[in-house]
């Protein structure tokens, strides 16, 4: 049996990094069997839910079990960290989602292996959160791992009736073409676009480097001198 | 052949390392029992059948160097040159089978050992002559430093690290009235995605991936979801048909259903003969 | 100007709710103008990293900025809630990830140069996507490789606030010194130790040399007749 605080310590812990709410039977499986009881961690609950008052969250409970959510008060400032514009999806999302339509039902392993690459967690998540995807099932080989399917959600987002109302692969590869043609044909004469900037005191050059290198993504640096440019 | 050095050629369990040796004399190196002994009775290194495992266990050829200098005692700068050349000729046969393009590394790092075999057995040139560097420092450099690294990857294993040893602690947002802007993606995008990853796998292997069509693709999903979704283990196969989509719904369900069978990720169960057929996620 | 322990409250929201590790800039913008300053988000700070103690969790800081965990010691038990493994990386990744980690900025070349093999694509792709590694610039020699350096998203998944914090990189290890001695100087001169022994029956040499093995390592066998030396 493990001690009192200890158990509300793991509980507490649990209910912060689980990504759904968690049921009083997924919260006791956490626990090995002797470990604590059923009734200990009713009240262990109890308790964290008291212990939340005047503090940023609190603990809720919704259909499928517990969470903890910040208040609704505290709203207007959480919605000034998401005013920003949204940030532009990974290639390695949209590979895997892509991958995910064409090749339903697919576990992460199977993604990897046609990707060649491992893939992260936190892309499935987004992926699950954005509504595209859902588990579908579990495989049965060691480690259960999910299967993923797209969801109702991926087709109404793309304005598709049914998933084959997706072009067929021959004409996906056409589809490349001529961006590697256009790529190609640049050949040497491809030219980065320029970025500039001024410094005035040597040491502020790091500074200027760092804040264009987020900007712009990798950078060359070089020297240019007065109004000269270097090549 | 002298029994006695035979014998001593082939130690029995571990290997002595008779270290340090420098064939000054080139020919004789040691006398037991009176005899001349010419080739030095150290074995390698890998007893046969354990090369496919130990394949797979090396990162190259330093990583295998490493190994045999570091738990198998081998000497390498004494190893006779047609051992080595041998057992690299069967790695090199293995890989073939494997992946082609670590033969070649094992081959330069035998050509190198062969290297430094033979310059050891020509006379010693005036010391310094620096126009070129002692292959054979140049080689416990490389050595040295690829087990810097080696042992740092497996420093930086051990560390705590996300999804393994950190989870990260998470509250729900609360309802803020704007929903959270989601980035815009462009179908495009999504099929040129595709397009290049499928470009990628033909460029590192032939076979290509193979598709289903997608409507049976997507109803596979639809099925499977059913099935797990079910509050009973068995789900009855006609349950899964709906009507109204016509006989192509029906089709594409059937094979959906066959595919599904086929991959293995459902059983089929029927009682007896023309009983209900029921189906339920595959158990091992 | 909001009250002390409003602000507390607005800052353990944000940082409970955020994707991401935030930067004490990005706190600071969740609060208007108005509302209050940094001084007392700093203070903030730590007093709920102060309180969180005895708690499941933790406030921690990592190179991009603070984020909540889950206290190290309940890893155990919050693995139990995941079904699939954790992602494994292979030797390969994690010899090229350290080189880069400590060698930085480096090139694939370089690399492979201390390897001893090829860096598959396939590696440092998946560095790439994991957002590790990313490309610092480019060495000016022919076919100007890129060079990589690791990112503020490497060391927040390994938990460091900066480079240094990774393990000293390992001192180099000796390695067949007699040969590392000649080489360093002592030349055709060194002479290893010399350890005698005497057999009178020629059936016990073998014996006395594994003996002399056990006891000195590597050995030499140079012929001695009488009580002449051989060179």
């Amino acid at each position: 049996m493990l001690e009192r605080n200890n158990i509300k310590q793991i509980v507490e812990a649990a209910l912060l990094c689980a990504d759904q709410p968690l049921s009083l039977d997924q919260i006791v499986a956490v626990f090995a069997d002797d470990e604590c009881d059923r009734v200990i961690i009713r009240e262990v609950i109890d308790e964290i839910e008291r212990e939340c008052e005047g503090r940023g969250y609190e603990l809720k409970r919704v259909a499928s079990g517990f969470r903890f959510q910040v208040r609704q008060s505290l709203a207007p400032w959480m919605s000034r960290m998401w005013q920003e514009r949204p940030p532009r999806y990974t290639r390695a999302l949209l590979e895997t989602l892509a991958l995910i339509a064409y090749k339903q039902p697919v576990t992460r392993g199977d993604i990897e292996q046609v990707r060649g690459v491992s893939v992260g967690s936190n892309i499935i998540r987004t992926l699950i959160e954005r509504d595209w995807i859902r588990v579908v099932g579990f495989r049965e080989v060691p480690g259960r791992p999910a299967m993923y399917g797209t969801s109702k959600a991926f087709l109404d987002y793309f304005g598709l009736k049914a998933l084959d109302e997706l072009p067929p692969l021959p004409e996906i590869k056409a589809l490349l073409e001529p961006i590697e043609a256009e790529l190609a044909g640049a050949g040497p004469e491809y030219a980065p676009p320029l970025v500039s900037f001024e410094v005035d005191d040597e040491a502020d050059i790091e500074d200027a480097v760092a804040d264009a290198v987020d900007e712009h993504g990798a950078i060359d640096v070089l020297p240019v001198s007065g109004t000269e440019r270097g090549s | 052949m002298n029994p006695k050095a035979e014998s001593l050629e082939h130690p029995p369990a571990n290997v002595v390392r008779l270290g340090a040796l420098r064939e000054q004399s080139a020919d004789t190196i040691a006398v037991v029992s009176g005899e001349a002994v010419s080739e030095l009775p150290v074995d390698l290194y890998i007893p046969p059948d354990a090369l496919e495992v130990f394949l797979d266990t090396f990162e190259g050829p330093l990583d295998l160097l490493l190994y045999l200098i570091r738990r198998q005692n081998l000497d390498i700068l004494q190893v006779r040159v047609a051992e080595v050349t041998r057992q690299y000729m069967e790695y090199i046969e293995l890989m073939h089978s494997m992946q082609l393009e670590l033969a070649a590394e094992y081959l330069v790092m035998a050509a190198l050992l062969a290297e430094i075999k033979s310059r050891m057995l020509l006379p010693r040139p005036s010391f310094d002559e620096d126009d070129e560097e002692d292959p054979r420092a140049q080689l416990i450099r490389r050595l040295q430093e690829y087990e810097r690294f080696k042992t740092a990857a497996e420093e930086i294993d051990q560390l705590p690290r996300m999804e393994r040893d950190i989870f990260r602690a998470y509250a729900a947002a609360p309802d803020l009235g704007i929903t959270k802007a989601a980035p815009e993606v462009d179908l495009k995008e999504v099929l040129i995605a595709l397009a290049s990853v499928l470009n990628r796998v033909e460029m590192f292997q032939r076979h290509s991936v193979q598709l289903e069509p997608l409507s049976v693709r997507e109803r596979m999903s639809d099925v499977l979801a059913q099935i797990n979704g079910a509050p009973e283990e068995f789900m009855p196969f006609v349950g899964l048909f709906n009507m109204r989509e016509g006989r192509m719904g029906v089709i594409v369900t059937f094979l959906a259903i066959m595919e599904l069978l086929r991959e293995g990720l459902i059983d089929l169960v029927q009682n007896e003969a023309f009983a209900p057929i029921y189906l339920r996620a595959a158990v091992n």
